[in-house]
């Protein structure tokens, strides 16, 4: 049986419906090695900025049960040298589609960048306004509904390519987050972004990370993602894709079933490299095996 | 870059070196024919609950036999879990990673301290097998001196201990000292404030030094971001004076880095 | 050495910082059969409210990556029965605290279980302004500050033992929420009480708990317990009992560390029944080994 | 009550019963004596991922050994780890867990279906030990009858198919029919249609029936209440018509409870 894999997501058609989690893919060279990024729906890019960040001191990573936590602070090189270097690199590979992840201190930090971005060739954007491992923007933008309606106000006026927005688990209703960023336009949302969490060495009597806190993620928060995708789901209308301890294909699955249209793969990516071939892979079977012709019927099919 | 593999190999032998450090031989011909000197692989937890590889150096390679072998402490669960391998075991491993220690000088002081000691050894027989003359120093807490004995046919070995119970009382710098070694390059592992005393001697002494440093890892290959160490000059990735540990090091020229 | 583990929590004196998540533990009676009650610093009983609760349909429980989801839907016998049986059982136990966890649907219901108990020969209440498997009452008044004030401030009128308010994690500003019951005049604050989360069954194509929701425990989501008591401590000068996925002394140890005054063991009991009496022990020889003779000196050892 | 224990104990034999279905032999004295037919024991997972107990019936008992025998199917990460397990492997087990079949009547009906059949085994045993006249009744998918032939000692035994391959084409009500069994009365486990099935064969034909239940669990021994089923009577716990599974079954007079 032939499975259509193919996801359009706010009018761009991904190969199939995988992509990874910024920031945990680097602009994908890294992977390269491992990986035939061809293969993958979509490449989004580590979160880019106006300048070059240095991020956060060390350490800035610990393991957590079935998870970890991060608190990198976005450093990335800033929107000149990733114009110049990763989207051409990226552009090479012609079946995946580009989405560059945007970061800011300040709405005029955002509004640059997708400035700048206007002219470039990539396929979407999506703006991290949940990053919570920067003092100033970052979730902040994140936390308070007239807020992110109005960011996403901001980046629609400027944005050339279809505008993801990346919701922040932190909050008490992550549907009115999600209505707030559809009633700003937003073309589509991501989600969810990590949750803020601390570990502590007890011999060291110290935070495992330089930060205090940091954001986890992995197989551990799946099932608070996976909640706020069927909740955001239910309340909006936009395109949805959906992350958040993604492991294996049946996980990927289950993200679809809640509503997403498509899937972000984030913290396995560390602990196999391979994961979003196998993923991709584990889907088409799953398919084929159950008699889904086309892996759109899937989505929110759980009610 | 492209020599790196991930796959599952297996454990041909395992052996406790001393208290709470553990020697584990693995065999795979692409590992063993790729891997360097200061290199490191990323080991893999079965316990669903550890998620990132642990990060350990290469102490040997052996390519006849195709084998690498790994020594490491158990500081946690994951280490804890290689610890009680056997011979028979299979383990998810990728590498080599990293860019080991540039083999250079004509009179080389490897400076190894406690579970930095471990990638010296090979450091050591690569730079003895192209004719550089090998000085070992070894920084240990107690008598306890583990692997010592095994960097002898490489070349001299001195020690020093905390406790002052074997060689000279203090650390690896009072050992070189109160010896008088000299040579023309030093390439060290260990303890920040070893490696941090190291770079001031080598720059008193003008002695060109290449340290290995270690960090926090998640990913291993240079993508997350999260082993950097500050650099002097902007690093090629970010630009921004950060140097990945995992992918621009784990060895450094210590004039290059801050510590 | 010998190491002082009582602790006193809003006047009353726990024989060491131990106690049990509320639900997971029922009465104590079904633990009695491996665990020596008198050993725990105090137990918390199940959630009870004025009249009997039947609780949510079938399947209440799924596991998920270092956790599981439960929606119980607080099925308890009500105060007449619980007064009648309960409490005569666990006063056997003279050296262990009891803890009255009450529930209700209504700020009439809390008053009357509170009122009921004022009566009865136990140490402390805890209200539950935070479960978020039921529909009305629960997690509803503890996601708005000024709810949390005004039913603490209720609870304070009525109660004649120490007031525990236990929070949700399900909200923005944890912080916010702990001053708001401070404000009302808790004696003490537990937190946290579960993540919302949502596990789907792809097989059969359902929600794996019948309640859809469910309320997300185990060691997946220390980080953010750990977090959060981090944030109360900061914020509030009342006793704070932590929990979240404590599993063994070393996490018990974490807590206190980041400000917990007492430790809560939860869904661990269902890993290990005798996981309480080991924590405890487990934190003595960690305080012998490390030279600390008074367990309290740990409270918040970290900033 | 105070038979309870949990332990580790040692694994003494594995085998597969048939496609995805295992049988186990944990041996512990204090387990196997006080273990009865239709309980159940928890096992704990290695894996750190997965921390709730499995709930698994007692296939049989084997007091001269002290060994019990546990039958399962592999259904997800948890009874996958155990199917690979071998004899002189270790595991954690709490048990005997809620309480069995009464061992009454004198002209018994067993009726076991998929993997509800494991529990009837050690039922049979024990009532034809004590002079019960023992019909057996198991419903199969197809015609792969695993155990079947290994209740033959203990009295007769007849099948049905869903696909017709062996016995009466149908379920088990359709195999009792076609055979002319009858008795005085009905033991059971299975899926929830089939003792729905037994439940309303039973009352029109005035036979006593136990059945066994099962539903999710986490602590197994009736305290958090995940377990429970609807019951006729209000139950003495809660005094809101929710009998607990793990604790006051899993085995049931079909009339207490609603299904």
């Amino acid at each position: 049986m032939s499975v259509n894999m193919k996801v359009n997501i706010a009018g761009v058609e991904w190969n199939n419906p995988v992509t990874v989690a910024s920031g945990t893919f680097g602009s994908g060279a890294e992977y390269s090695d491992f990986v035939d990024l061809n293969k993958i729906g979509a490449v989004t890019t580590k979160g880019v900025a106006n300048v070059p960040w240095p991020g956060n001191p060390t350490p800035r990573i610990a393991e957590t049960y079935g998870g970890m936590i991060n608190a990198i602070g976005l450093q990335n090189p800033g929107i000149d040298l990733f114009v110049k270097r990763d989207i051409p690199f990226l552009r090479e590979y012609k079946d995946t589609k580009i989405i560059v992840n945007v970061c800011g201190k300040s709405t005029e930090d955002y509004c640059e960048v997708v400035e700048r971005l206007a002219s470039e060739d990539v396929d979407m954007l999506e703006i991290n306004i949940s990053c919570p491992n920067v003092k100033e923007g970052g979730i902040a933008f994140g936390q308070d509904p007239k807020a992110v309606e109005a960011i996403t106000k901001e980046m629609k006026k400027r944005a050339k390519q279809p505008v993801i927005m990346k919701l922040s688990p932190n909050v008490t209703n992550i549907a009115e987050m999600a209505k707030a960023a559809e009633a700003g336009g937003a073309d589509a949302l991501s989600l969810i972004n990590t949750l803020t969490g601390m570990k502590i060495d007890i011999h060291r009597r110290a935070f495992a990370v330089a930060n205090k806190t940091g954001g986890l993620s992995g197989p551990a928060i799946k099932p608070v993602a996976v909640r706020m995708v069927y909740q955001v789901a239910q309340a909006v209308n936009v395109p949805i894709i959906g992350m958040g301890g993604i492991m294996c294909a049946e996980d990927a699955i289950e993200f679809m079933m809640a509503g997403a249209n498509a899937v972000s793969i984030g913290t396995a990516n560390f602990h196999n490299p391979n994961v979003t071939l196998e993923v991709i892979e584990g889907m088409k079977k799953f398919c084929e095996k159950n008699g889904v012709k086309d892996i759109n019927e899937l989505v929110g099919c759980v009610k | 870059m492209s020599e790196k593999v991930i796959k599952v190999v297996p454990v041909v032998k395992t052996e406790k070196v001393t208290e709470g450090v553990f020697s584990m031989w693995i065999k795979d011909k692409d590992l063993a024919t790729a891997a360097k000197a200061g290199q490191f692989v990323s080991l893999y937890c079965n316990d669903g609950s550890q998620l990132l590889p642990r990060p350990i150096s290469i102490c040997e390679i052996d390519t006849k036999e195709e084998t690498l072998r790994l020594v490491y402490r158990v500081v946690g669960k994951g280490t804890e879990e290689f610890s009680k391998m056997k011979a028979g075991d299979e383990i998810r491993v990728m590498g080599p990673l990293g860019n080991g220690f540039t083999l250079e000088g004509t009179e080389a002081i490897l400076i190894g301290g406690g579970i930095g000691i471990p990638p010296m050894l090979q450091t050591a027989k690569s730079l003895h097998a192209q004719g550089v003359k090998v000085q070992v120093v070894l920084g240990y807490r107690d008598s306890d001196l583990f692997l010592k004995s095994e960097f002898e046919p490489y070349g001299s070995v001195i020690v020093s201990t905390e406790d002052g119970s074997v060689g000279t009382k203090g650390n690896v710098i009072d050992a070189i000292k109160a010896n008088n070694v000299s040579g023309d390059v030093i390439m060290a592992c260990g303890p920040m404030p070893m490696l941090r005393g190291i770079k001031a001697f080598a720059q008193e002494n003008s002695i060109k030094a290449q340290i290995s440093l270690e960090e926090k890892m998640a990913c291993g290959i240079g993508a997350c971001l999260a082993c950097v160490c500050k650099s002097k000059d902007k690093d090629h990735h970010t630009n921004v004076n950060n140097k990945r540990i995992c992918k621009d090091g784990p060895v450094f020229y210590a004039e290059e880095i801050e510590i």
